[in-house]
């Protein structure tokens, strides 16, 4: 990877390509995308930006961006964007390509996604106390959402066992296996 | 023949969205939409899932396509249905994704199983407009819920990106809006309907889905709305659970119910507040129900 | 094309010039890259032809002939392309009988500003020839070769 | 015979994926060439001259010149080989750049390509005929189909040089979109005082006949005699009686009538004329909307017309015109914005199109100048404009630039302060697009002399908010999203196709593009000529332009044909059918096939033969694939000759 972040990466932009499956020439920066982004006010790159850095080939400005993991994959840029692009799908792959580089930079967001599938590994579905308190524990984010906690219990919310499924060993054997092909 | 889908909750029916699941299976028992429990399902991933990777996503949600389609000549089953349409958006890429044969290939290795990924997959609200028509609903209503105006909101992937999701505009659906009317409801018009709420991001910037949700709030009181209706989990947590978040946050006061669809096709059709699982809502929507209450009984 | 990296095959186009032929050198004017195979005979319309110029090219060891005029309703001479798509649909159903392959023969239509259609017919076309390979020849002195050859020996005219 | 062949290399056009010298080469291979070379611009005065020196040197009587498309130089060279003393058909063109170099970069593939293109050539020019044209009789009017401001040019011009016009415009008014406008660009002058004087002129010109409220049924024939029906539409008041008074439309009670010309803000009556300035200023009577047309009831115009000029029963009446050119002058369409569900889809009623705030800034409009929003008639204080709405836009099949509506919004934008002092204009654009005489000048003034804030970046949605609206667009130089509260919403929306284009076009026998824009014989140098002899465009109906271009192409397209027109005879096509009268048994197969009527059965020894008229036919050879005997034979593709291709290729 080059080290200057002004290199351009031209490669980068191919990769990007190959795994998003979109033509990222076909973005002619309109802007229609950011202009619709419910989550473009927390971004550090707007998403058309973000589409320009890979045009450009400027792989550790995408990799490292923050928006990439704030994208609430809404699909309004994908719906709207004149050239039928479909820019959920590019925010996507940066986001596989940020992890497998290890370049994630909004921590939590990675944190508690892995909490999240942590939980789907062990028990084949989501256990929300569960999840929780591992995310607590990865980010040391004790108290987040304590506050609704009360409420939540109180509606029965917060399911408070864990729903695991009878043939868990086949979704263990899914992890495995992706893990192995990842290699 | 009565319809008969297998059917796939998510793992939201079972705990935060459990007034959801119990209303959406008695609404479709009502309608004589037969569900077959899609046996020993696996969380499809959700966001984290495809925002991880693509082919993990794939796998999890293949797991329960296949169980589905194992089952689909035995049981005569018409299609794959679920209420939530962020399992409805993994199933449904992963349905698409699996026409690419080396992708394919991929995903059978790491299941260990060959695919067919055959039925059709639909959410349970296109089931009962486009496939039964809002009019099969309209003819259970027994008590209309006259005199509640109402905002529909669709969340943003109910409906898009369109190209997967075909069903219904994508920036201007009317599938809420024709059911609830045909319920009694008063339905206004309401622009953000497909606005974003926040969705995953509640638990790690709630900053995002106070702003968010916070907006889609004012709009819908700005409609003069009395409550707003969705058909989505995620975005009925951020708007109901996350309320004293979301008014503490930008100094609101907001008090407004959000019901799922399936609660209030269960209440007009007389099957009442507890089979409705009214009291499971946070924001408590008890003032509006005794008017509704009031308002049907001064009719009658 | 990687269907084309191997041997040359024998196509021959039949052009009606307004439409097509103009066509193709709209193809021609955008640099849009097709297989080199194909050679393009150039006529007033497709109604001009007859469908024996077609048998006498498979005759003669074409592996392929294609064909393309106007839209339907956007003929230069009004419908002589009606008249070519009867006699050219009679044509496809004789083709077995005598031997050939149907996916030997196409009939399309390209417009004048229709480059990128006109790049896609030949590729595909091309495509679909080099899937059937080069044309088993005639056995001159057959039968079929000896009832068919008076009928399209050129007159003199 | 002796045949040349003289294989070009167009620079590199040809040379550089072509290898010329061994086309040439190849060539002196092939059955009676006698010279072969390669030249370095064949349609050069050089590279003719070449040709004409050789074919006296080797006493050449044919020329095989391989080359560019035919479509191109076909006629340069048959003059140059009449230059030098041949017959003009004994001359064929092998097509080695459009058709080889240009699209193929194996060189040696392409090499073998163009040769056996060559030998083509060769054997289907063995069996060439010195063909001699003849002369035939032409009509010296023409049709103009449309009455924009192109149309109306074009027709002034054909007029004035001496030609009868007929002009047919399909609504009852000619002027098209130009008349709806209030200033123009680039000098914000005033609409109807340059339009006006020019329609008054094709009222009062005698040499133009006007048939408004009318379309082309149906057109026969060719060049020089084409044969145009034209429906007459009912208009339910003699024209000839009405004076235009108006006392009709003042009486109508049918007041909720939409108002097509104020592009459906606002009403207007059942019977109406659309505007005051309208030619003809006559009355006519929306069918629709009409109560006694729909419900038998009423008449109050008929009561109060002074002339009586009132007809309920008027029928929809045919007129043919027999005319010797055609100028196609149908203008656009606005795309349907409509389509844009983030935009409201229609159903916001401050978002309005360019059009129609064109209606609301003419003093003649609606509003009588005055801007208003729709919805509430209030004066709006933020003013958002949005570019590009149907335009570059490849997800609704829209991807070129319409090219003046980055123009149009600056005037607008200019019109709004000049109303509205305190008003604020902000303008949502991807590119300005001004590249005219004064143009750039044009939209900078906008923003620097009148206040339009000009945001790059389009917008996504909008949205009611308080009565007012809610614009998300983005700032793409600052990086930022942009939210603006605006009481009216103004979308430049682009240009289309004419409704009923293709139609047109099929009846023309012209070609059109994916878009439904007419086609022109070449993009650069056939810029107002089709690809039929005798059919010209002029204005928007070839691609969207504003009123300086179409101005120009109509007077253009009226060149092209006073130049046509301004000879008595036409050369006739002499690539005609004919028929060997020994072989014809009289079958008739060919008469019924020939889409011209250009063959009559006639009697000779007592036998039924065909016989071809040659001035009527078009040379497309249906009758020779019909004939069973061989006997009617198209010139110059003749079975013969075209079997001698294919032979050439396969054998
Ligand atoms: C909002 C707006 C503002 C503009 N402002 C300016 C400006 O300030 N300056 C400028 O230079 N340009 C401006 N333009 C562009 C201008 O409108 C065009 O350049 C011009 O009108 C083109 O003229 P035309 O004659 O080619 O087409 P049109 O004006 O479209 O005329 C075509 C005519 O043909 C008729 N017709 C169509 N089909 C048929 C048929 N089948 N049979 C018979 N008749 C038919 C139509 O009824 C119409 O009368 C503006 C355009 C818009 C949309
Ligand atoms: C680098 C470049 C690339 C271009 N590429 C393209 C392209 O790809 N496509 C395209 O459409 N356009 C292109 N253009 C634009 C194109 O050059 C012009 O549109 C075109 O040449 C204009 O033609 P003209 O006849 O008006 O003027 P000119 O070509 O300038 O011809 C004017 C002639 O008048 C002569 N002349 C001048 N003054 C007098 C005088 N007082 N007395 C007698 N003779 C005089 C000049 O010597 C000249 O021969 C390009 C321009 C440039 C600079
Ligand atoms: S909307 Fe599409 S074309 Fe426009 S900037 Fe975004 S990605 Fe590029
Ligand atoms: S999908 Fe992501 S980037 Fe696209 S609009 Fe939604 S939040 Fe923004
Ligand atoms: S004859 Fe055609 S190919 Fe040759 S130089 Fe002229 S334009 Fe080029
Ligand atoms: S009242 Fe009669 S004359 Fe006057 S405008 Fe109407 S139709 Fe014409
Ligand atoms: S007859 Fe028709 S056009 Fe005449 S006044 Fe009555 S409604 Fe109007
Ligand atoms: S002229 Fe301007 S506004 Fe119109 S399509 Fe082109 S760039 Fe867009
Ligand atoms: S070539 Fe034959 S069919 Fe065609 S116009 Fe001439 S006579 Fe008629
Ligand atoms: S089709 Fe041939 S044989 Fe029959 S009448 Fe015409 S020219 Fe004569």
């Amino acid at each position: 990877m080059p080290s200057h972040p002004n290199v351009i990466d031209p490669a980068f932009t191919g990769e990007v390509q190959r795994e998003s499956e979109q033509n990222l020439a076909l973005c002619y920066q309109c802007g229609n995308c950011t202009a619709g982004c419910p989550v473009s006010f927390a971004y550090d790159y707007t998403v058309n930006q973000i589409m320009r850095l890979v045009q450009a080939g400027r792989k550790r400005e995408a990799l490292s961006s923050h928006a990439i993991w704030l994208c609430a994959s809404c699909e309004t840029c994908t719906t709207r964007c004149p050239n039928d692009i479909d820019v959920a799908r590019v925010m996507d792959a940066l986001r596989h390509m940020a992890r497998r580089e290890d370049m994630v930079s909004e921590k939590a967001v990675g944190a508690f996604w892995k909490s999240f599938l942590d939980s789907v590994e062990k028990h084949g579905r989501v256990y929300e106390l569960g999840l929780m308190a591992a995310y607590a524990g990865r980010t040391g984010r004790m108290f987040t959402d304590v506050d609704l906690a009360p409420m939540a219990l109180r509606k029965g919310k917060l399911g408070l066992k864990a729903h695991d499924i009878e043939k868990i060993a086949e979704i263990r054997g899914i992890f495995d296996r992706y893990r192995e092909q990842q290699q | 023949m009565s319809p008969r889908y297998a059917y796939y909750p998510g793992c939201s029916g079972l705990g935060s969205s459990l007034e959801y699941d119990t209303s959406t299976r008695a609404m479709c028992e009502s309608l004589g939409v037969e569900l077959v429990d899609i046996p020993d399902w696996n969380c499809c991933g959700s966001t984290p899932a495809h925002a991880v990777d693509h082919l993990l996503s794939a796998c999890l949600a293949g797991r329960n396509l296949e169980i589905a389609d194992g089952m689909a000549e035995e049981r005569k089953l018409d299609g794959i249905i679920t209420p939530c349409p962020s399992c409805l958006k993994n199933l449904k890429t992963t349905q698409r994704s699996l026409s690419d044969p080396e992708f394919r290939r991929k995903v059978e290795q790491v299941l260990g199983k060959p695919l067919r990924a055959g039925l059709p997959i639909k959410s349970v609200l296109q089931v009962v407009v486009e496939d039964l028509g809002v009019e099969a609903l309209g003819r259970l209503v027994k008590t209309p819920l006259a005199g509640m105006r109402v905002v529909p909101y669709y969340g943003c992937i109910m409906v898009r990106p369109p190209r997967l999701m075909r069903f219904d505009d994508p920036e201007n659906p009317m599938a809420l809006d024709n059911l609830l009317r045909e319920l009694g409801a008063e339905v206004l018009p309401f622009a953000l309907k497909t606005d974003c709420c926040g969705a995953a991001l509640g638990t790690v910037r709630k900053d995002v889905v106070a702003r968010l949700s916070g907006r889609i709030l004012d709009a819908a009181v700005e409609a003069g709305a009395d409550a707003i209706v969705t058909a989505c989990p995620l975005c009925q947590m951020n708007l109901d659970m996350r309320r004293p978040q979301i008014n503490r946050a930008n100094r609101s006061r907001h008090n407004l119910p959000v019901f799922y669809y399936s609660q209030l096709a269960g209440l007009a059709s007389g099957q009442g507040e507890a089979a409705t699982m009214m009291d499971k809502l946070c924001v408590s929507p008890r003032l509006l129900l005794n008017s509704l209450a009031q308002h049907t009984g001064e009719r009658a | 094309m990687s269907v084309t990296e191997g041997k040359e095959l024998r196509i021959i186009g039949f052009l009606c010039n307004w439409c097509s032929y103009a066509g193709a050198d709209t193809a021609g004017v955008g640099r849009f890259a097709q297989p080199t195979d194909l050679r393009i005979v150039r006529l007033p319309c497709t109604g001009r032809i007859n469908p024996l110029f077609i048998v006498r090219a498979f005759m003669n060891g074409a592996d392929g002939v294609l064909v393309s005029g106007c839209h339907p309703r956007d003929c230069h001479y009004s419908e002589g392309n009606f008249y070519a798509r009867r006699r050219l649909e009679t044509l496809k159903a004789l083709l077995p009988v005598i031997g050939v392959d149907p996916g030997r023969f196409e009939y399309t239509w390209v417009s004048a500003s229709e480059g990128q259609r006109w790049r896609s017919v030949v590729a595909s076309f091309t495509e679909q020839v080099h899937a059937l390979g080069s044309m088993p020849r005639f056995m001159s002195g057959t039968s079929l070769d000896l009832c068919l050859r008076p009928a399209v020996q050129p007159r003199v005219f | 015979m002796n045949i040349g062949v003289f294989v070009c290399h167009c620079g590199s056009n040809i040379a550089g994926t072509v290898d010329t010298e061994a086309v040439a080469k190849a060539a002196l291979e092939y059955r009676e060439v006698v010279f072969a070379t390669d030249a370095m611009y064949a349609c050069s005065e050089p590279g003719q001259a070449g040709i004409v020196e050789a074919i006296g040197t080797y006493a050449l009587d044919g020329v095989v010149v391989a080359s560019c498309t035919p479509r191109m130089h076909e006629a340069t060279f048959r003059r140059t080989l009449e230059r030098a003393g041949l017959n003009r058909y004994m001359f064929e063109m092998a097509n080695i750049r459009e058709h080889v170099s240009w699209v193929g970069k194996d060189k040696a593939a392409n090499t073998r390509k163009a040769a056996e293109l060559v030998h083509m050539a060769v054997e289907k020019l063995r069996r060439n005929e010195r063909l001699q044209a003849g002369e035939f009789d032409i009509a010296k009017r023409v049709m103009v189909i449309g009455g924009g401001v192109a149309g109306i040019q074009a027709a002034l011009d054909c007029a004035d040089g001496g030609l009868e016009v007929v002009l047919v415009e399909r609504e009852p008014s000619i002027g098209g979109k130009m008349s709806k406008l209030d200033k123009t660009f680039p000098t914000v002058d005033c609409s109807s005082c340059i339009l006006g004087p020019k329609m008054v002129d094709v009222a009062q010109h005698p040499n133009i006949t006007l048939y408004a409220l009318s379309e082309v049924d149906s057109v026969d024939g060719f060049v020089g005699n084409f044969n145009v029906t034209v429906r007459r539409k009912a208009a339910y008041v003699d024209w000839d009686a009405c004076t235009g008074c108006g006392e009709c439309a003042a009486k109508c009670p049918s007041k909720k009538t939409p108002d097509r010309f104020n592009e459906f803000i606002g009403l207007t009556t059942a019977i109406n004329i659309p505007f005051p300035q309208a030619i003809p200023k006559k009355a006519s009577i929306n069918a629709n909307a009409c109560i006694k047309l729909t419900k038998g009831k009423c008449g109050a115009c008929a009561k109060v017309c002074p002339t009586g000029a009132i007809r309920f029963d008027q029928k929809d009446e045919l007129v043919t015109e027999k005319v010797g050119a055609i100028i196609a002058a149908t203008g656009y369409d606005l795309f349907d914005f409509t389509k844009y569900g983030e935009y409201g889809g229609g159903r916001y009623p401050d978002v309005i199109t360019a059009m129609q705030y064109e209606r609301l800034l003419s003093a003649s409009g609606p509003t009588e100048g005055h801007i208003r929003r729709p919805s509430d008639g209030a004066e709006p204080r933020d003013i958002v404009f949005i570019q590009c709405v149907g335009s570059r836009d490849k997800s609704i099949g829209r991807p070129y630039c319409t090219g003046f509506c980055c123009m149009y919004t600056a005037k607008q934008t200019i019109l709004t302060k000049d109303h509205m002092p305190d008003s604020q204009s902000y303008v949502f654009y991807m590119d300005i697009r001004s590249p005219g005489k004064n143009y750039d000048e044009f939209t900078r003034r906008a923003m620097e002399e009148y206040g339009a804030k000009y945001i790059r970046g389009r917008v996504s949605a909008i949205q009611p908010k308080n009565g007012r609206y809610l614009v998300k667009g983005a700032d793409t130089l600052l990086g930022r999203q942009v939210e603006i509260e605006a009481d009216l919403v103004v979308l430049a929306v682009g240009a289309e196709a004419a409704r009923g284009a293709g139609e047109l076009a099929e009846k023309l026998r012209i070609s059109y593009d994916p878009y439904g824009f007419f086609l022109e014989g070449h993009p650069k140098l056939k810029p107002v000529e089709t690809n039929t002899a005798g059919v010209y465009l002029a204005g928007s109906c070839q691609g969207p332009k504003d009123i300086p271009s179409s101005v120009a192409q109509g007077g253009a397209a009226a060149a092209k044909a006073l130049s046509l027109l301004s000879k008595d005879k036409l050369a006739s096509d002499p690539q005609v059918s004919g028929v060997k009268l020994a072989r014809c048994i009289g079958c008739g197969k060919c008469e019924s096939v020939c889409p011209f009527g250009a063959i009559e059965m006639i009697e000779f020894r007592g036998m039924p033969k065909a016989s071809i008229i040659e001035t009527v036919c078009q040379g497309c050879g249906v009758c020779t694939a019909a004939c069973p005997q061989g006997a009617a034979q198209l010139r110059h593709f003749t079975d013969n000759q075209i079997l001698a291709e294919v032979n050439a290729l396969c054998l």
